[in-house]
């Protein structure tokens, strides 16, 4: 429907893309230390590391090195990994849906743990049902998240045994229950945030005018919470989700550590401290690329849910 | 098409005109998709004000009245200069004020000076009625440092406030004393011309009674030129000597208050007095006064703009823009007055 | 024992790379022994070698020829031959220079002979070290053929391809490798070593190596049953495992010695002035080091003393060697005949997020503070860190050291002869000990080495480049059915002789 | 002239005290201003100090919250943590705010080439994974609190950015700003007196959410060895340091993760109250 | 019937509609309580249009919603309001249901606020009819087509599928008449209809309600502010000031002589026909403070009749002539509208 729309917004990717490219280029080339030192450690002789660099093409002029970057992206071509010796874009296909599985998952627990409790509290606004509520989340938001983790895993997991501790499981059924307990830990992170802006948005939606109407029409309390409150309510749920949905790409990782997920959090994360610069500069980019998919879904999303967007 | 180019009848700038508007046009872009841009179709526009022609004559009300969207505002903010004209000139006491910047835009705005709608949008929420006057006075440098309290206090009771007003919130006052703050905002630069945008719309009857007093008391004490912008027909009448009745954009007639409300002449005016309801009850006519809505500003009508909803439009209407001619009393945009016959001159 | 079953194994990070001559690191290493076979082994008490693939080797009297006799019979794990061929072929790739860091441990070799099931190595000088070279991961025998046949141009990228689905002589083959989740070994069928049932060993019909990074989890996991054993549990968490009637909580001797690098260099990359350079200063501090408190505080009571820079399961370690005991006023006597009695300030270089080496250095801030030594920690990430330490950039920096290979040269190559990467950079150079050195690399009698090797433990300790702190075991935690595993100083996984209670 | 003197005296000025929310946000953060303030006088022992003979020690008279790995008194590291935290939570969020705000209000009032040059910017920021940023700032510069400022503030800005540029847009549109023109004051008179204050709400209550952000931020790069250096005594990191000691001593991480919890909720507590408070009066 | 719907001409007698009896309505806020409808009683005939003035803030469409208990707690709603032998206080939900939107509906100023934005006009007047009609698919957009087009939206099949912001300002209105009249009601309260829109279309929905009312026999509550659109549209006028009704009247006699003090001001206030630029006269001051109960009549501190008789008790409303109620004490001292004051 929005074809022109979505195919602006897609050719506005690509200088933000250019500009990823060439800036994580420089950046891990600005790191101290070098793939050489990162890989072969304490002992390595000054021979043996030069030699590495030369085998890696580390020796060549910046610009040519970039202009090899460039030219193999184009082919599709991420390169290498220099400390797994793995083609970067299999590792990628590896583990990306590892990531997103855990991202839309933790979005889907986030949602649904943020919207009817947002809505309770904003129906009971000012009880202690509501007080409970944002308290409870409030303590959630102050909390880092390797402790929350930690905290389920060691009561859901260990001391109960509901869930497995960690891993990622196989088959779609599998993956549902071992990423139940990372999921919940990101979706009770976001699920904090969306609660705060989700209750207020609920109140607005609540107070407005067309609600009143809607009672004025005799409807049952079912059909407004659900037709009228919760599809109103859910546009802002979907803007707030798609502006939070990138952090909880990017912020997989301390999650996915401690749940020993090979995500692409972890992998970013090793491949920074391993200095692996094909992996963090294919992973940078394909970051970039997906959260600005994610923002344009969330646009084409929101343009769906609320007939009054305009797409320019 | 653009069967009339004449220029304006001299007798239209008599010596006392202070505001006279001619040609003016304003048109504000309106959003297009990218396909439609790259297929090259026109961009698209709405168009606010077409070819307005007005005279302001000094010390006078000039009421201006028009459905929603016909370009009142839109008339007010060119004339202050809040927008920028397209095209067509804006004279005050002669000299042309479209193209002023700086300093000299300053000094226009002094001598016109505008009253806006919203008691409640128009006041900065932070900003006390002291400070508010303090800040317009010091700026313009209207009053030396020392006197600057005096002329608030002074101001204040002008416009009928307590001078403990000075030390308030505007949300600590009701709608009408707000806009009594906001007239004596405009007031401390002692102006010429104040242009009062629905300066009462918002309003109860009864408030609307105080501001209206205020206005004419004014008027009479400070010999102020008014141009009252307003929905209200019964107000304007009231208030006004001289009232212009535009539609989508332009101006279909200018007459005397009292001409205008006993004998209009075009079908628009005639349709409008006839939909505002009178206090004699009882008085409905049997049949609208005027049918349909009003036309999209971003697709004005070919020809005469209300021949879509006019009891009396024919086949001239559609293709040529009726000009405002000079008739008893006023002026008339509309072909049944041409003083050639309504037929005109045109192609059938 | 029993046979059968699956051991499930929590890491705390995946392996790189599965090629042994061109891998790097520990992660590999530890774990390559199960995949590939070499022709001797370390013995699991990491002190000797025993046969391995070559049921026989013997030198000849000048020390300059060795033959190694092949066990009949064995083959890869894909059934394969393994022929001398096969070796002449391994070794010789093992052995070029180009081959990464470890060709150094082969560079005694001229040429290789082989011929039905012997292999006979020409040597350029006669090398005590070579059994225990032929013992190490990157002398491990591959298939030739197969490896020739992987795609690639060179042996770099005929080596990748080869490593994904590495096939070799060791008890395990790798079945299934999921990179960061789990490896799958399985048991090879033809592995030549018996078990006890006299049947071909492993007992196992495989191993799953889970990868675990959070320490925690990796407890939580085993603890939940998930694993049946994991490796470097934290220190801190050792005591509480050993009251767990459910885990055997082994701590296996290592090689592992840490210490504080000493810049020894008389001015610093930037040019200032270095108080280490004086020997009395770095005996000072090795005196104000209280080791037995830092084995409480950062070893939770599992570490030693560590009293040669060698560790104490080195081959030839001399257990006379007293290292520096912790002695206050020794040290404020060294420090108050120079010119820094008034105390000075050093920085030293940790790890990032390194919990021990935190542990260490807040402990170590407050010991030499007594002595007036100011001691300003600079965190860095590991790669800046090398970085800035290989190009002799620093003041102190914390370490760590495992041999890999079961002989005292490799650890004095690095630590105390300065032509190889000038004695870990910290710029000490001793005549008597390179001249020491180059004589123990030739000397074939026993005797004679441990007393080449005392005499260079004593003076590196004299010398004092380094602060010497404590060496610590292999922490691994076993639930209680699980039986035979070791893990060997050198730090290899030998999962060949493991199994699990039914 | 005949002032109309029959105007009705204003409706009685409705004091506004402070809703409670913010009232019991800013005792507490009065609370934890003190203690950032004076830690000594509050704390029983040094924060950093060693105590070989009480180490992982319960909770006890003598040390309340008990001792960590190195018998350092918890209580007395979670005090002195607060200087810390709250350093965390200024630093982190004052030039993002700042650079921010202004930014915002520059680009939404002037809007055109700025606003798209600086929309494209924010882009940038936005898709680039932010833990590479920070791990390579960190590593460029060192790990420590200073270089995670750096890093978080080369992103946290546009968040203000966008936050004031869409309220400055929309109040350049509020008659009062119109009037401003009229009146003929100068485009900066208008922007920074009168149209900034009104839009600098939204930016000031995330300001809050973002300072308990910064913290728990902190936590994280933390746990990747990344934020605060040992023996800094920040909470986050006191919080990663004890989850080792999670099923014996509870206590080591239990402390700092209540005074976290403490430092969120006051940080909500004023954000909602300031909102309520901030909000003009129409 | 039919001569119930003659203008001006509601019966005074006969069974009313909609009774009204002693409502109020109590709103907590922060800095008191505000008593906003203080003993407000009123009948509705059937057919009737009556008008309901008076300034902003004087409890017109608080009075409106408490008609169908829409003001929900911490706001209290007490009285009685009758509609078909029931009470609709005290009705249960369910019951209140089926005559909220059923049998009385009511309709906004804003319809832009007022209709849902994000389902379209054609959903949310089915809506309406599956609910009190119980008409689905095919026939309910049927009907809810020829609703449109009853409220003279031109080709309404078409305008089902819009979203409510495709329509313009007096469309809107209208699919928010459609809407309220979906399940033909008995009765309407239309809270200023058209006090958003030009006179023009203000002149075109005004009409329509009059040509719905004589069609379908409904009663019609019409809230507004503006005297003229009273004086055009309804039979009986109840002028409210301070959240109490002051006067309610047959619309001619209320124009030609008020009966309480407000009334009269609310009349003087407006620009006469004749004389122009000539001073008008205000009511002076500004509306009482709902939260204090004043002490006598809630209009005398702006009164210019206002006298110690005024002070005590508040006036109750009582009829004072044929047909007609004031609540001032000096309803026989007042002057015609006309007459200088
Ligand atoms: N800033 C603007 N941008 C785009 N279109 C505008 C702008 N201001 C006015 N318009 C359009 O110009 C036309 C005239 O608007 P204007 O506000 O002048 O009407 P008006 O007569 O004052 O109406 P009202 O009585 O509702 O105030 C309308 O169609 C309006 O939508
Ligand atoms: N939800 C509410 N909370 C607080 N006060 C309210 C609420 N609703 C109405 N009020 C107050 O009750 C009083 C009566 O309001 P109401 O809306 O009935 O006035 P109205 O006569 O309809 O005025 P208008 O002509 O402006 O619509 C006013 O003082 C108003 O401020
Ligand atoms: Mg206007
Ligand atoms: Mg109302």
């Amino acid at each position: 429907m929005h074809t022109t729309y979505v195919l602006k917004r897609l050719l506005q990717i690509i200088p933000t893309f250019l500009a990823v490219m060439l800036l994580v280029f420089l950046l891990v080339r600005l790191l101290p230390g070098d793939p050489a030192s990162a890989i072969l450690g304490d002992r390595a002789t000054t021979e043996i590391v030069e030699r590495t660099n030369r085998e890696l093409g580390l020796d060549q002029p910046l610009p040519v090195q970039f202009l090899i970057f460039a030219r193999n992206l184009l082919s599709g071509d991420l390169g290498d990994s220099i400390s797994l010796k793995v083609p970067v874009m299999r590792l990628i296909l590896e583990r990306l849906p590892v990531t997103l599985f855990l991202t839309v998952y933790a979005a889907v627990l986030g949602v649904l743990m943020a919207l009817p409790l947002a809505v309770l509290a904003a129906v009971r606004r000012n009880t202690w049902i509501d007080g409970v509520i944002r308290g409870v989340f409030q303590v959630g938001l102050s909390l880092p998240v390797f402790y929350v983790a930690l905290q389920l895993l060691t009561l859901l997991g260990a001391r109960l045994g509901w869930f497995p501790i960690g891993g990622y499981g196989e088959g779609f059924g599998g993956h549902l229950y071992h990423l139940f307990l990372p999921a919940l830990t990101l979706g009770l992170n976001l699920a904090a945030v969306l609660v705060r802006t989700l209750r207020s948005a609920v109140i607005e939606v609540l107070t407005a005018e067309y609600v009143e109407f809607a009672r004025a029409k005799g409807m049952r309390p079912r059909v407004i919470l659900s037709r009228h409150v919760l599809r109103n309510a859910l546009i802002s749920t979907v803007t707030l989700l798609g502006l939070n949905i990138g952090a909880l790409i990017g912020g997989a990782v301390i999650t996915e550590t401690v749940f020993a997920i090979p995500g692409v959090g972890r992998l970013m994360v090793d491949a920074i401290f391993g200095r692996d610069y094909p992996v963090i500069q294919g992973l940078t980019l394909t970051f970039a690329v997906l959260v600005s998919l994610v923002f344009l879904m969330t646009d084409l999303l929101h343009a769906r849910l609320d007939p009054r967007t305009e797409l320019s | 098409m653009s069967a009339r180019t004449e220029t304006r009848t001299p007798d239209r700038t008599t010596a006392d005109t202070v505001l006279e508007v001619s040609g003016l046009t304003k048109t504000f872009p309106a959003g297009q998709s990218l396909l439609a841009r790259l297929r090259g179709q026109p961009r698209k526009v709405v168009q606010a004000l077409t070819d307005v022609h007005l005279s302001v004559r000094r010390g006078e009300t000039l009421g201006i009245v028009g459905e929603s969207g016909c370009g009142k505002s839109t008339l007010a903010r060119t004339l202050v200069r809040l927008y920028d004209a397209d095209s067509g000139s804006v004279r005050y006491d002669g000299a042309e004020v479209t193209a002023l910047q700086g300093a000299a835009l300053r000094a226009y705005n002094r001598s016109v000076q505008m009253i806006f709608q919203d008691p409640y949008s128009s006041l900065n929420p932070r900003m006390t009625v002291g400070q508010v006057l303090r800040e317009v006075l010091g700026v313009h440098r209207m009053r030396p440092p020392g006197q600057i309290e005096a002329r608030i206090r002074e101001l204040l009771t002008l416009v009928g406030l307590p001078h403990e007003a000075a030390g308030r919130l505007p949300h600590e006052f009701s709608g009408g004393q707000r806009q009594r703050i906001g007239i004596a905002r405009a007031l401390a630069l002692e102006p010429e011309i104040l242009i009062a945008d629905e300066l009462v719309s918002a309003l109860d009857v009864s408030v609307q009674a105080q501001v209206v007093n205020l206005l004419l008391e004014l008027q009479e004490e400070l010999h102020l030129t008014v141009l009252f912008v307003a929905h209200d027909l019964r107000l304007v009448r009231h208030l006004s000597h001289r009232v212009a009745v535009m539609y989508l954009g332009r101006v279909v007639e200018v007459a005397d208050t009292a001409t205008l409300f006993t004998a209009p002449r075009h079908p628009y005016t005639q349709g409008l007095l006839a939909a505002a309801p009178t206090l004699e009850p009882g008085t409905r006519s049997a049949e609208p006064a005027i049918s349909g809505e009003l036309p999209s500003p971003l697709n004005v009508p070919s020809g005469c703009a209300f021949r879509t909803r006019c009891p009396q439009a024919f086949g001239r209407c559609a293709v040529e823009r009726p000009a405002l001619l000079p008739v008893q009393g006023g002026e008339v945009a509309c072909h049944l007055y041409d003083p050639q016959g309504p037929q005109g001159t045109v192609i059938p | 024992v029993t046979r059968g079953g699956q051991l499930v194994y929590g890491r705390y990070a995946d392996s790189l790379f599965l090629d042994p001559v061109l891998n790097d690191a520990n992660l590999d290493i530890w774990i390559l022994t199960n995949l590939y076979d070499t022709l001797l082994q370390p013995t699991s008490d990491g002190k000797g070698v025993q046969p391995g693939l070559a049921s026989r080797y013997a030198a000849s009297s000048d020390g300059k020829t060795m033959t190694l006799t092949l066990r009949p019979g064995l083959k890869f794990a894909d059934g394969s031959p393994l022929t001398a061929a096969d070796v002449k072929w391994s070794l010789d790739r093992a052995r070029q220079p180009e081959a990464g860091a470890w060709s150094s441990s082969l560079a005694s070799i001229d040429s290789i002979a082989a011929s039905g099931q012997t292999v006979t190595l020409k040597l350029k000088r006669p090398d005590p070290t070579l059994p225990a070279a032929l013992a190490t991961f990157n002398a491990a025998i591959m298939p030739q053929k197969l490896f020739t046949a992987a795609p690639g141009k060179n042996d770099a990228e005929k080596a990748k391809a080869f490593a994904e689905k590495p096939i070799g002589s060791g008890p395990f083959v790798l079945q299934e490798w999921k990179r960061g989740s789990y490896m799958v070994l399985k048991r090879n069928p033809y592995y030549w070593k018996k078990g006890e049932d006299g049947k071909a060993l492993p007992y196992l019909d495989s191993v799953r190596f889970e990868i675990i990074p959070d320490d925690n989890t990796r407890i939580l996991k085993l603890q939940a049953g998930e694993l049946q054993g994991a490796e470097f549990i934290p220190l801190s968490r050792v005591a509480e495992l050993k009251r767990d009637p459910k885990l055997d909580m082994m701590l296996y001797p290592s090689t592992k010695v840490s210490s504080i690098f000493m810049n020894n260099r008389p001015t610093l990359k930037n040019g200032s002035e270095n108080p280490l350079s004086d020997v009395r200063v770095r005996q000072a501090l090795n005196y104000a080091t209280n080791k037995d408190a830092l084995i409480q505080v950062v070893t939770f009571g599992t570490g030693k003393v560590m009293k040669s820079f060698m560790s104490s399961t080195t081959p030839l370690y001399d257990t006379n060697q007293k290292g520096f005991p912790y002695d206050l006023a020794k040290a404020k006597a060294l420090l108050g005949a120079t010119k820094y009695k008034s105390g000075f300030e050093v920085s030293v270089m940790a790890t990032s997020g390194s919990a021990d080496d935190l542990a260490l250095l807040t402990a170590m801030q407050q010991m030499w503070a007594a002595i007036g030594v100011k001691l300003k920690i600079e965190q860095l990430d590991a790669a800046t860190k090398t970085a800035r330490y290989r190009a002799n950039d620093f003041q102190m920096r914390t370490g760590a050291w495992t041999n890999d290979i079961n002989d005292p040269s490799q650890i004095t190559t690095y630590f105390a002869v300065y032509d190889n990467i000038e004695s870990v950079h910290t710029g000490f150079k001793s005549a008597e000990i390179d001249k020491l050195f180059e004589q123990s690399q030739q000397e074939l009698s026993r005797v004679k080495r441990a007393s080449q090797y005392r005499r260079i433990q004593t003076i590196y300790q004299q010398a004092a480049p380094i602060v010497y702190l404590y060496e610590t075991p292999y922490p691994v935690a076993l639930l209680k059915k699980v039986n035979g595993f070791v893990q060997i100083p050198l730090g290899n996984n030998i999962f060949a002789g493991a199994w699990l209670d039914k | 002239m005949t002032a109309v003197t029959t105007v009705p005296a204003a409706p009685a000025r409705a004091r506004r005290w402070p809703k409670p929310t913010l009232l019991i946000g800013l005792t507490l953060l009065a609370v934890l201003i003190v203690a950032a303030l004076f830690p000594a006088a509050l704390a029983p022992h040094s924060p950093t100090d060693f105590d070989y003979e009480a180490i992982l020690q319960g909770p006890t008279a003598r040390h309340p919250f008990g001792t960590d790995n190195f018998g350092r008194d918890v209580l007395s590291r979670v005090i002195y943590g607060t200087r810390i935290d709250l350093q965390i939570a200024l630093f982190t969020t004052l030039f993002p705010f700042v650079f921010g705000t202004l930014l915002g209000a520059l680009t939404g009032f002037r809007g055109r080439w700025a606003d798209a040059v600086v929309g494209r910017i924010a882009d940038l920021v936005v898709v680039f994974p932010f833990l590479v940023l920070v791990i390579a700032i960190v590593a460029v510069l060192g790990p420590g609190l200073t270089n995670m400022y750096i890093a978080v503030s080369a992103v946290g800005w546009v968040s203000y950015w966008r936050l004031t540029r869409g309220e400055v847009m929309s109040q350049k549109k509020a008659e009062y700003a119109q009037a401003g023109r009229v009146l003929g004051y100068s485009p900066s008179r208008i922007l920074l007196r009168h149209i900034l204050p009104n839009a600098v709400t939204p930016a000031i209550v995330y300001l809050m959410t973002d300072m308990s952000l910064g913290i728990l931020l902190g936590a994280s790069l933390g746990y990747l060895g990344l934020g605060a250096q040992p023996p800094t005594p920040e909470w986050g990191v006191m919080v990663a340091d004890g989850k080792n000691f999670m099923a014996t001593a509870w206590w080591i991480s239990t402390f700092p993760g209540l005074a976290l919890t403490l430092a969120g909720v006051t940080f909500s507590l004023i954000g909602d109250g300031l909102a309520d408070a901030l909000r003009p009066r129409a | 019937m039919t001569a119930l719907l003659e203008h001006g001409a509601a019966a005074t007698t006969g069974t009313p509609l909609l009774s009204v009896r002693d409502l109020n309505v109590r709103i907590p806020t922060p800095s008191g309580t505000l008593h906003a409808v203080r003993g407000v009683s009123f009948d509705l005939q059937p057919g009737e249009m009556l008008g309901v003035v008076g300034e902003s803030g004087s409890g017109k469409s608080v009075t409106l919603r408490a008609l169908l208990r829409l003001h929900r707690p911490p706001i209290q709603t007490s009285g009685e309001v009758h509609y078909g032998g029931q009470n609709l206080l005290t009705l249960n939900d369910q019951g209140l249901r089926g005559v909220r939107g059923g049998q009385i509906s009511l309709i906004f100023q804003e319809p832009m606020s007022a209709l849902n934005p994000v389902l379209t006009v054609g959903e949310q007047i089915t809506e309406n009819l599956r609910e009190h009609k119980g008409l689905r698919g095919r026939a309910a957009q049927e009907r809810a087509a020829e609703l449109l087009d009853l409220t003279g939206i031109p080709s309404p099949r078409a305008r089902l599928s819009d979203y409510p912001h495709q329509f313009s300002g007096g469309m809107r209105q209208r699919a928010m008449i459609a809407i309220a009249l979906a399940s033909e009601p008995r009765v309407l309260l239309a809270d200023e209809p058209t006090t958003a829109l030009d006179v023009t279309i203000q002149d075109q929905i005004l009409r329509l309600l009059l040509k719905l009312r004589s069609e379908l026999g409904m009663a019609v509550i019409l809230v507004t502010h503006d005297l003229g659109v009273v004086a055009q549209t309804c039979d009986r006028v109840a002028v409210m000031y301070g959240g109490r009704l002051m006067e309610t009247a047959p619309v001619t006699e209320l124009f030609r002589q008020p009966l309480h003090a407000y009334s009269l001001g609310l009349l003087r206030s407006l620009p006469g026909v004749g004389a122009q630029r000539v001073p008008l006269v205000p009511i002076p001051g500004g509306p009482p403070d709902l939260r204090v109960t004043p002490g006598g009549c809630a209009f005398h501190p702006r009164c210019a009749y206002g006298d110690d008789a005024c002070l005590g008790a508040e006036p109750p409303l009582v009829p004072v002539a044929p047909g007609r109620d004031s609540a001032c004490v000096h309803a026989d001292l007042l002057p015609p509208p006309g007459s200088v004051a």
